[in-house]
């Protein structure tokens, strides 16, 4: 067997993660300290954040990314690889970016959640929508990580609805020029925390002007027109959640762009992948704490490891995370290619989302008690898991836009009225008929 | 081994004990042997000994059916199981609807076969209640005998065991005369070619009302197309085409024109419950013959049984099995009662029970591999045959809104 | 359709629950208030617990169950419905058992996993293990709910392990007689709070001493001899779990009962249909929440209640939970009869918990944002669901039983070595073959 | 609608951007039709006007597996379907192995015949990769030639694409003047009866070693008996008995002795990926017949696409053929690198690829009802075939062992 085991001896333990080329790509509770971004061509493998690992359980329990994991990773770069130079940031290539994002979800899908919203997000939407030099003075600090930006586009009445929205911009009275705002917008990452909010608002349009219905605003959040709330949430506690309500707080001149809403799409659907991308981590993270849990544990003086049924878990969760993770890193080529790629990322989200969940419910199970210990790494990921489902659109939502993408039309909807025609509310008769006899049919 | 995992009945037709399988889920009984008993000694005497043949052939024996119409035994009501439903002054076997279905699920587990056992019920269940419940005395006296002992046999489409789901494909014309001109073409009948009347249901032309009409093979107008689906080759198949088919008055069944809130409901609650009841059957057979066959079985050089993967997976096939039986004894019993039956419930039977199959077949054939288990190919031919029992009755479609509605008061 | 509105009017409301004899069996949300049971022959429907509903949010948030809930379930004469009068029970009908149960966790279902491990198993286990004279001492404030107990089986090395236990017991020194007990139990319900702990123990043989390996021990926790700790966990926040240190704690002479280990099974399955009856309430609480919100929400426009998909999930669960009560109902007519039907809870188990698993998931789905809210009660609930599936026996482990009921032998461990041998293991080749040939086989 | 969502080729054949199904995934291309296209246009144009008649009858069609074996057109390289795999100084395509599994995937979604499929990917890639990988020059240029353009093909039982996870049925001894005598019967062979030569796996009688031999279907001592499964009726299917059938050491492929680590985990890695990739096209196809039923079919009077719990079905459907093709082209493109392919990466593919087509069957039929899709019913043949298919190469009880050891460090 010498010389196959030559062969094998490299493969064996990296196993079936090789397909994506992307291995084990954060010892979780490995030392502390940030490390810079190779540059591109550099081994994406070599892409980690052990500190940000080890302040997960913190994340979790205070509910806010610790300030030495916010700079850890703004430190790696992390936050610039997503964009091009001429807007400060480092364009990273397609591998790159996709390893950086599971790398950072790996370690803490919270710091994560919360940096991505910021950095890559807010940051995409200021660079796609804004001014390319006027804006710097927000993109930069963004990118620099000295600032965090809220993508603040839902509000209290229904989740991704636009027709409920009712946050609006006026022109400010007076000479100072500027505008103001007024509304609230709530379940919002980082709303609690952030400097700046990116903000969905209707233009109060002054006659004559045939602009577009909606604006973005970036709204500076350190003034007194502005509060906010936290809103406890079950996982991904340690990102900052809530609502942010605008009393007529200012907005500079430049700050309020106009855009069609149509074409906000586009840069929504960079928090589809985000998503997407959380959720393959959450589930690999999971996956990797049930090797290392079957591989220690013995159960009526059988290894878990050596029980089939274990295995079969693990089988299935890691074919199932191969296939998300080759599709996810796909959408990132097509993105970085500057192609929307927006119906692979709509069949990726729901995939991947709901697909985390079931792996991480299996990790609970190989677990046992220690899968619903609070403090235990499963315990947290199966809470977060969840999350990515209800985040950035319902998965459920995003089935109905594939399914028009596949040419279904668009949603119909009709009262639900048609049983009743159909005699399938009717209360049917047993052996003998009805208790008394219906009476017939008269027109 | 309690039989509550391993099936109502040994393979060899000895009883065990059967409070589990009393026909009144949640009522305990340790004493005569259940209806269950009955069907699954008639169906593993009578049935499963040829089913490998006739499903290959795909061929229809009428002297079976004639033998199972007048089968007795041990435990054997005053008629066979063709006239399970029909009262005893009728002559038939006057079984409750809980009995009946028990019957049916130990036939299905006997015998292995889901075409005959549809035959069965198709004729025992959904063309005689029907009669029964809304029929004439004349109808029911010149029918039901006839039926009960097998001399008649009655034929229904399982396209209309769906409600008004999706249009009928046959209309009702008054006549001048008197009575009515049926056009039209119904496919799905099992037992067509044999039968010696058909359960119809029709809209009225002038779009008012439906009205359920008992049409005789022999009728002018009538012609029966033998053919059917892939599917439970071991019935018989055919389509009825209606053609100015003129049938009397008394060919009625019920309120003229009020089929759509009596036989309309009625055949497809019967339909979600009875037809479902031998599949709960076929899911205990294929329980136990993986049970079986992991013992036996070699994998990676030792038995399949010592596989956790393996043992797990049985598991979930007996839970299945039993699940699925007890939501069909319960919504069974309630066709009792009359005014208690409820679609949704019905509904929600063959919901699960369609899904629990489903399971239990990826598992059978998981455990089972590129061979099939016993000598007769069951996996195969209920892996093909459950395709059209979960399409029938309207499908997940269909039931999920009913089931629906009636948790929001919508409809 | 007069006559049909008629026949029909009574049963649109209640639907198919209606399956089961027992309607919306409590009022989530009612007034507070205790309401004793109704005696047997009552409807099982009049069971409901409002004030426990009503604090159930509080028990989760404080991690206790709140004394008012305690007595307003101890007062409902709950805890005396499973026990035959000669032991101070009501010895209550199967219905009204089974109708006790699902009230009590639709209500809360930490309050009920609490008083149920006391007042139902560890009652039990005294009342089949125990002197009926001498420990009605015992038995008297338990069923009064005047003291709690806890059913301490487990211990930190391996959950359903028992070889793996180590507590024991043997005579105290002295002349006062008694045992002393000396040991770790841990992940036990109640653990921190409870008054009494019936526990598992290895019996420490005099010479000569022919009897069983394992006892009962009934210890009072009220000594210095026993510390205990809690251990924070993901659902059933309010069911105190955690951990008790017996060292060398006192017990007295009647409360050591010698047990044959298999002896147990019988005891313990009363924990499996405890489990289930919390998974099915859970479930049935899942769902209700998620009608109630599908009737008051929009999306785009659509109530959600007219939404098919939203209805398909209704639907899926609603066929579920009946499938699954309608088998708890059974288990609970054998068992009150008097049969075991071990087989039957086993499967019951293994369904219930992960069916409720998935109707809880599908809650959050449909609730989106809301549900994973913290203090939302369908949150709550998601977290809940998943205790039940590793809590008395995990589902898995419970899964080999049934196969080994069903005639599939003992499991039989060996390790996983069988792959290698088959070529399994091996690095395949690519279209060229290997980079270097193999070596030929020489034996 | 971009054909990520639709498939990949168009019903007419012709293409879309084809950047998301260039065979690298992960690489962006927008340029020539990819091979994908070829194999669909090929299926779409000779296979698919017959499949229904071939399938009811099943009947193998040799003058369609030649015109295949031929087949040419735009995009093609330099030899048809039969030659994929063989090198271009042989007379093959020299496709890489990427290349090859989206022309099978193509040929999947336009030829809707997965009996046919098979049997191409039987000869072209479990035949054909072991010579070429293990052959003898001799052996090489002997049959790699003829095998490429049809006039010659290879068989492979469908027991032997599992490694040794089962006892292999046959044996070989060697004989006393050199060369072999093989012993034994090996079921599940498609295109048996039309082979000119098979690949056989047997284990040496002294317990030492398994070889692998290439037998041509004249040798004295081997039979071919016609038959098979139910199941791929269109493929022809036979078993192979050998008695005391002898073999020359040139028969020998590969290693003497050590065919349990070449074409033994050769086999059930190819197996795993390339017999799935027409699987993948399948799931496309059915994709797209759904998205086109539920826009034609009523429900409740209205149309069924209006239906939002039919659209999230839809879209379940195209979600899990999108997952199968990104991981069949993955794991592909790693057969092209010797020592980079993986069987933990092929067991996973054949895991998911085999689970997404249960549910996307699954969800077909929920949509299609009791009718089924299209004029060939593509759904019932193919709910047929793919219990068969979920079952080769070991099933779940091998695959999820070969994924976990991987991730467990055992084995």
């Amino acid at each position: 067997m010498d010389a196959m085991d030559a062969i094998n001896g490299t493969d064996r333990t990296n196993g079936i993660t090789g397909i994506t080329g992307i291995e084990d790509v954060n010892g979780i509770g490995g030392t502390d300290g940030a490390r810079a971004f190779p540059g591109n061509g550099a081994a994406p493998a070599a892409i980690s954040f052990p500190g940000v690992a080890a302040r997960a359980a913190e994340a979790d329990s205070t509910g806010r990314v610790p300030a030495e994991s916010w700079k850890e990773v703004a430190d790696s770069g992390y936050l610039r690889l997503f964009h091009p130079p001429e807007l400060g940031g480092t364009g990273a290539d397609a591998d790159t970016q996709s390893a950086a994002l599971e790398a950072l979800a790996r370690a803490c899908p919270s710091t994560y959640w919360s940096m991505s919203v910021s950095g890559l997000l807010c940051g995409k939407v200021i660079g796609m929508y804004g001014d390319p030099v006027e804006h710097r003075r927000l993109l930069d600090p963004l990118l620099a990580g000295e600032i965090s930006a809220a993508f603040s586009i839902v509000e209290r009445t229904a989740g991704s609805d636009a027709s409920t929205y009712r946050t609006s911009v006026r022109r400010a009275p007076g000479p100072n020029g500027g505008f103001l705002i007024r509304g609230e917008k709530s379940r919002i990452t980082n709303a609690p925390t952030a400097d700046l909010a990116i903000v969905l608002a209707r233009r109060e349009k002054d006659a004559g002007d045939d602009g577009p219905d909606w604006c973005l605003a970036f709204v500076d959040l350190h003034q007194p027109r502005v509060s906010r709330y936290d809103i406890p949430h079950m996982g991904l506690r340690g990102m900052p959640w809530g609502g942010m309500i605008f009393n007529d707080a200012h907005v500079a001149e430049a700050d309020v762009i106009p855009v069609p809403f149509e074409a906000l799409a586009e840069g929504m659907s960079w928090g589809w992948l985000k998503t997407s991308f959380a959720a393959v981590a959450i589930a690999e993270s999971a996956l990797q704490a049930s090797v290392r849990h079957a591989k220690q544990r013995e159960s009526f003086g059988r290894p878990l490891a050596h029980m089939e049924g274990v295995q079969a878990q693990l089988a299935d969760s890691r074919a199932q995370i191969d296939a998300t993770r080759l599709l996810a890193r796909r959408a990132v080529v097509e993105r970085v290619a500057g192609r929307p790629a927006r119906d692979l990322l709509a069949l990726l989200k729901v995939y991947a989302t709901e697909m985390a969940v079931e792996v991480a419910t299996r990790a609970v199970q190989i677990h046992g008690a220690y899968g619903v210990t609070s403090g235990h790494e499963v315990e947290r990921l199966y809470r977060d898991a969840e999350m990515n489902v209800i985040g950035s659109f319902t998965t459920n939502r995003l089935r109905e836009q594939v399914a028009e993408n596949l040419g279904a039309g668009a949603p119909v909807y009709a009262p639900f009225d048609w049983l009743a025609p159909a005699g399938l509310t009717a209360l049917p008769p047993g052996l003998d008929g009805f208790p008394r006899p219906v009476e017939p049919v008269h027109d | 081994m309690s039989h509550v995992l391993s099936g109502a009945v040994r393979d060899d037709g000895l009883t065990e004990d059967h409070g589990p399988t009393d026909v009144t889920p949640g009522a305990a009984s340790a004493s005569a042997p259940g209806p269950e008993v009955w069907g699954h000694r008639i169906g593993s005497g009578l049935v499963r000994p040829t089913v490998a043949g006739r499903d290959r052939a795909g061929r229809w024996d009428p002297a079976l059916f004639a033998a199972l119409a007048g089968a007795g035994g041990e435990g054997a009501p005053g008629a066979g199981l063709a006239g399970l439903l029909v009262p005893r002054d009728l002559g038939g076997g006057g079984l409750s609807a809980a009995q009946a279905a028990a019957v049916l699920e130990g036939l299905g587990e006997g015998a292995r076969d889901p075409g005959l056992a549809l035959a069965v019920g198709a004729h025992a269940v959904l063309a005689t209640v029907p009669l029964r419940a809304f029929g004439t005395p004349w109808q029911r006296e010149h029918y039901l005998p006839a039926m009960a002992d097998g001399t008649w046999t009655g034929a229904v489409s399982l396209r209309q065991t769906q409600g008004g789901a999706r249009p009928l494909t046959v209309t009702a014309a008054p006549a001048g005369a008197g009575g009515w001109t049926l056009d039209g073409t119904v496919d799905l009948v099992p037992g067509a070619p044999v039968a010696h009347h058909l359960l119809i249901l029709a809209r009225h032309e002038d779009g008012h009302g439906v009205s359920a009409f008992v049409v005789d093979a022999g009728t002018p107008g009538l012609r029966i197309v033998p053919g059917g689906p892939a599917a439970m080759p071991t019935s018989s198949w055919g389509t009825a085409v209606l053609d100015s088919c003129a049938v009397p008055d008394n060919a009625v069944v019920g309120t003229p024109g009020a089929a759509g809130r009596e036989t309309g409901p009625l055949l497809a609650a019967l339909d979600w419950v009875f037809t479902t009841a031998p599949w709960v059957g076929v899911m205990r057979a294929l329980t136990r013959d993986c049970a079986e066959h992991i013992r036996r079985t070699e994998l990676f050089g030792r038995p399949l049984a010592h596989s956790q993967s393996a043992r797990q997976t049985l598991a979930d096939l007996a839970i299945r099995s039993e699940l699925s039986s007890g939501l069909v004894r319960g919504a069974a019993s309630r066709f009792d009662l009359a005014g208690r039956s409820s679609l949704a419930d019905a509904a929600a039977v063959r919901l699960f029970a369609a899904q629990a199959l489903r399971t239990v077949l990826d598992g059978a054939s998981r455990l089972a591999g590129v061979d099939d288990l016993g000598d007769d190919r069951l996996i195969e031919r209920a892996h093909r045959d459950a395709l059209f029992f979960s399409a029938v009755g309207g499908g997940a479609e269909v039931l999920r809104p009913v089931v629906a509605a009636s948790l929001l008061e919508l409809g």
